[in-house]
């Protein structure tokens, strides 16, 4: 038994690459110190990072699992743990642990079908593990569609990456939004859930939806109005873990935890659940 | 079976310390509680002690890891040493039980190695009761108290104490107490079991039904009007997960020694509001909610989870130290009575 | 003068929902046997006659339960305070921590609550009923049969060295105002003072370490009332869930008890939900009684506005140095 | 703290801005020796120690904890250290009460021209903390491993 993985000792990563995204987002790429990346993982999975004496918290890693060399993490800074990351500089060592969580269903479900994403602000960040695992699959899936909003121009995440290599994709559609218009902006401008109904996606499609819970929200209510089943459209939680093995018992909501039983989730497994998110 | 005489239990308990701790429940000004044991220290008559036995598998704290940092990098220590043997002596059946509710969590994948090795290490003496007190209702849960169970299984009588092997650990161990007791019939303790079955029949919570309860119950119970009444007087304090022996939730926390990060883990309550706190919001806002959290944990969601099995074992623990006296089997009676139908 | 029982305040918990003097009452609610009460909030009359009591179990102390319960709407809440109960609801008015014209207060006179556990070590396990006729407690248990108890011997620690019967607040009284009363309530204080170093501190340590860190001490206080501890707040450097360490213990209790001083009415609410039973009431009597050696007699609760004496100071206080021999050889 | 063996005392002084801490300046300034395992640490103004501080310092290694400001009248805010006055006689008759060393803690009231009594009265709180010998009953045991 002494060979098991200790499901709550860290391992060592190291910064290599800090990317600043938006104002209050930035993109971190890990490795291991001996630079490799830290340990296989499928599209919508997270991990734990941790800063010795500051804190440890759940982020999903945002590079795709096609990524062998190592693994990237978009964090928007909001507590003190990802305050802490966002002063840290390329270099400093942090502790890793994962992979957690279910990833999405990639390779049964989603085969074959034709996918819409749907992100607002920092909600990409899980997608696009996903949207890249996808892309790099291409002949797996019929079309892509990815709807991506933020406030602002600004607080679009990977903006470089959707403009040099998604926009350019002539397999994928990519339609973004900004919530007010703004000088240098001619795309559309509105929120995300009146882009989706305005955009009138054909309802055979599997919908991956994730950002703030107010847009997830409107969003579901949207595509059921249009047509979509609940069974067609997942989305991906968050709520405050310690361990991540769904043993401390915080982020459970009913009987689900969702570090271990989520984060992703189909939207009519979500019904059956206890309205506590 | 086996056998000693209340008078040579001492000699028992030097036995079995000569190859591991021992710990057995002993009297203190305030009742039992499980004490190191030393020679001239007395075994209690207690019913049961204050604190349950999980605190031997699942400390109140420990350690999980430490880190050294120098600049930029870390250090990461797996502090742990070598655990010892040890024995619990006089476990009851409802703690007994609560290993098993405790197991499923820990010993599920991914797997605890801080309980597991702890799980290893130790062995379990129970003891039948046969003096229950008005708080147990352990027969809810189809725990039968003259049957406690675990490694070895233990019934004191007026003279003497027998023993009876469970499973490898225990029949090991009592291979090694041979020398200090006598062959006995298993029929010795009859009499006890019955007496006992006739006293549980007569206890006022017998009566006490988890049917209603259980798997799936969820959209039954969550949105019931009476989690406000039930947890209007609710202070929020932990007293109620921390002296339960099937409470397993934790926090895992950073202390700065000032030489290095300790990270360790400590019990936590899901009656606090800082429980599920993140940096934008709490999902549980409300003590009612929080309160909701506990027992539809205890009745509903472990039940869900585990093939229908409670995670109560109905000690009477919180009956007894609840600072406002509300308690689970309030929240059964209430939620369960007729008027919620 | 005749006891106040169960049937005279439910019969004025009805009448003051009937006749709309409040919208609302706390007070005690049966349990399962008959010693387990629970405060309560009763919103109709109907809920009143069936579940309604009082009687020598009803230890808790209500006042707090005001800082919630008159958030909530416009309505009026009345409650049940004994004369400990009424300290505590000064103190909380002082504080300005409720509204006071939100709230019907009803002083009962109190001769002493019993405690439970005091119970079940004379009578034993397995207590099937208790009652008491103000004198003597008869207990049935399943094993012995019915035993009859002095009321005397069972009642709290904190009843026996209650230090006033008199209700200091109120709108409406049911029984006599009561009087402050001669108490030995520091003589475990002055006992322990008496003590060598080593003694107290082993004394100390031997009580703090039983700690587990369930908080019922602070959350059942009526003078913390804070709406957000320190001890909660991560920010705090002083957020710390469980006694990982000896200095833990002693610090947690250290400073709580510091955080009431000069404001603890000396309920002995502490001591009675500890379910360690660690006699935390001695840390918060140590300050009563050092307050009242080094500035003058002051007992919190006792008025409403009153200066605490540690947002107070004379030109002429006592020097820390001085005030610790004070505090140790006042009673040598 | 053992230093090559020898035991000397980590003395944690809070010392005042406007009065104490002047005063440990005009120490320095006159070349007054006193302890270099006393350290220094600059508040406001006295009545800025919490409690906690004080507890803090000793489960991170001090022998002894000493707080200095301004003297009573002559507080650089009014009457911060009147308030000082009071709550460090009730806490440090509480920790008396439990048990631990009184000679352990202490206030004085050091002025911005007292550079002598700053020297003097950290040479003798010094030791008289040597003379008890490390602090063993308020200390974390995670912080000496």
């Amino acid at each position: 038994m002494n060979n098991r993985k200790e499901a709550l000792i860290p391992a060592v990563g190291v910064i290599t690459d800090i990317r600043i995204d938006t104002p209050d987002v930035k993109t971190f790429r890990v490795v291991t110190p001996d630079g490799k990346k830290a340990f296989e993982h499928k599209p919508g999975q997270c991990a734990m990072l941790s800063i010795p004496g500051v804190g440890e918290a759940m982020f999903s890693i945002t590079s795709s699992p096609t990524n062998t060399e190592f693994m990237e993490f978009s964090i928007k800074k909001c507590g003190c743990v990802t305050e802490w990351l966002h002063q840290a500089e390329v270099g400093q060592q942090i502790t890793i642990r994962g992979p957690y969580g279910n990833p999405f269903p990639v390779d049964d479900v989603f085969a074959g079908k034709d996918l819409l994403f749907i992100a607002g602000g920092i909600g990409l960040a899980p997608l696009r593990s996903v949207i890249n695992y996808c892309r790099h699959y291409k002949d797996r899936y019929g079309k892509i569609d990815i709807v991506y909003g933020s406030r602002s121009k600004e607080d679009l995440v990977d903006y470089k990456e959707i403009i040099d290599e998604w926009v350019v994709d002539p397999d994928i559609n990519v339609h973004l939004t900004i919530d007010r218009e703004q000088e240098g902006w001619d795309g559309h401008v509105g929120f995300v859930p009146n882009y989706v109904k305005e955009l009138g996606f054909d309802t055979g499609k599997t919908a991956i939806v994730c950002g703030p819970p107010i847009m997830i929200k409107f969003t579901l209510d949207g595509l059921c109005s249009v047509g979509f089943d609940k069974k067609q459209i997942y989305t991906t939680m968050e709520l405050r873990m310690k361990c991540g093995i769904g043993k401390c018992g915080r982020c459970n909501i009913g009987s689900k935890y969702v570090c271990k039983d989520g984060p992703v989730f189909r939207c009519d497994e979500l019904d059956e659940l206890p309205d506590e998110y | 079976m086996r056998k000693c005489s209340l008078q040579n239990l001492e000699t028992v308990f030097e036995k079995i310390s000569e190859s591991m701790t021992l710990y057995i429940p002993a009297d203190t000004k305030d009742g039992a509680d499980f004490t190191k044991w030393t020679k001239g220290v007395q075994m209690s008559q207690a019913l049961n002690t204050n604190r349950s036995a999980k605190d031997f598998f699942f400390p109140q704290t420990e350690d999980l890891v430490e880190f050294k940092t120098e600049g930029k990098n870390i250090e990461v220590i797996d502090t742990r040493k070598e655990s010892e043997d040890f024995a619990v002596f006089g476990v009851r059946a409802c703690d007994v039980k609560s290993f098993d509710i405790l197991d499923r969590v820990f010993l599920t994948e991914p797997y605890d190695s801080y309980y597991a090795t702890r799980r290893e290490h130790g062995v379990i003496f129970s003891l039948a009761c046969t003096r229950p007190a008005e708080t147990c209702f352990c027969g809810t849960f189809g725990i039968n108290p003259a049957e406690p169970g675990a490694d070895v299984s233990m019934w004191k009588t007026d003279s003497e104490m027998f023993f009876e092997a469970n499973t490898e650990k225990g029949k090991e161990i009592l291979k090694k107490l041979e020398s200090v007791t006598q062959s006995a019939d298993a029929s010795d303790v009859d009499g006890q079991k019955k007496k006992t079955g006739e006293i549980m029949k007569k206890l006022p919570l017998s009566d006490l039904s988890a049917e209603k309860f259980g798997k799936g119950m969820t959209s039954k119970y969550f949105d019931s009007p009476k989690w406000r009444e039930l947890s209007a007087t609710c202070i929020g304090c932990g007293t109620c997960t921390f002296v339960c022996p099937t409470c397993q939730c934790y926090d895992i926390k950073d202390f700065n020694s000032g030489k290095g990060v300790i990270r360790y883990r400590c019990w936590d309550s899901c009656m606090y509001s800082d429980f599920t706190k993140m940096a934008h919001g709490n999902s549980r806002n409300s003590q009612t909610e929080r309160f909701r959290q506990r027992f539809m944990h205890k009745l509903v969601y472990y039940p869900d989870n585990n093939d229908g099995m409670f995670s109560c074992v109905g000690c009477g623990r919180c009956l007894n130290k609840c600072p406002i006296s509300m308690n689970i089997v309030k929240v059964m009676k209430t939620l369960g009575g007729e008027d919620n139908e | 003068m005749q006891k106040i029982n169960s049937t005279m305040l439910i019969e004025k918990a009805a009448q003051l929902l009937e006749n709309g003097t409040a919208d609302r009452v706390l007070g005690w609610k049966k349990g399962e046997f008959d010693y387990d009460i629970t405060p309560a909030v009763f919103n109709s009359v109907d809920q009143i006659k069936k579940e309604f009591v009082f009687g020598d179990f009803c230890g808790a102390n209500l006042s707090k339960y005001l800082v919630k319960e008159t958030r909530k709407g416009d309505g009026k809440v009345a409650v049940f305070l004994k004369p400990c109960d009424t300290y505590s609801f000064n103190q909380l008015l002082t504080e300005k921590r409720f509204d006071r014209e939100k709230v019907y207060a009803v002083g009962i006179s109190c001769e002493g609550m019993a405690d439970i556990f005091k119970v079940k070590q004379i009578a034993g396990d397995g207590i099937v009923s208790v009652s008491s006729d103000g004198e003597n407690v008869k207990v049935e248990t399943l094993y012995d049969g019915e035993k009859t108890i002095k009321l005397s011997d069972v009642i709290a620690e904190r009843c026996i060295n209650c230090k006033s019967r008199k209700c200091v607040a109120y709108d409406e009284l049911m029984g006599e105002e009561g009087e402050i009363i001669d108490s030995d309530r520091f003589d475990m204080v002055s006992k322990i003072e008496s003590m060598s170093e080593d003694e107290r501190f082993g004394f100390w340590q031997n009580e703090l370490s039983k700690c587990i860190r369930c908080n019922a001490c602070r959350n059942v206080c009526p003078a913390c009332t804070c709406e957000k501890c320190v001890f909660d707040n991560p920010d705090s450097c002083a957020q710390n869930k469980a006694p990982a360490d000896s200095f833990e213990e002693k610090m947690f209790h250290i400073i709580r008890a510091f955080h009431v001083a000069g404001r603890c009415t000396d309920c002995g609410e502490c001591s009675r939900v500890c379910p360690q039973n660690i006699p935390l009431h001695l840390l918060n009597r140590k300050f009563i009684k050092d307050i009242d050696t080094f500035y003058g007699e002051y007992q919190a609760g006792a008025q409403v506005g009153s200066r605490a004496p540690l947002v107070d100071y004379t030109e002429g206080d006592i020097e820390p140095g001085e005030a610790v021999m004070k505090g140790e050889s006042e009673n040598a | 703290m053992q230093i090559n063996g020898e035991f000397k005392p980590l003395i944690v002084a809070f010392c005042c801005n406007w009065c104490s801490y002047a005063g440990a300046d005009l120490a320095g300034n006159n070349r007054l020796a006193y302890p270099e395992n006393v350290k220094i640490i600059k508040v406001p103004c006295s009545c800025r120690v919490n409690p906690m501080f004080i507890l803090r310092a000793f489960q991170r290694g001090a022998d002894g904890v000493i707080i200095c400001g301004c003297h009573p009248g002559d507080c650089h805010y009014t009457s911060g250290n009147y308030y000082t006055r009071r709550r460090m006689s009730l806490l440090f008759s509480m920790l008396n009460f439990l048990g631990i060393e009184k000679e352990r803690t202490r206030v004085e009231w050091v002025s911005a021209a007292e550079g002598a009594k700053f020297a003097a009265t950290m040479n003798e709180f010094t030791e008289a903390v040597a003379a008890l010998g490390e602090n063993k009953r308020l200390e974390d045991l995670r912080c000496k491993r």
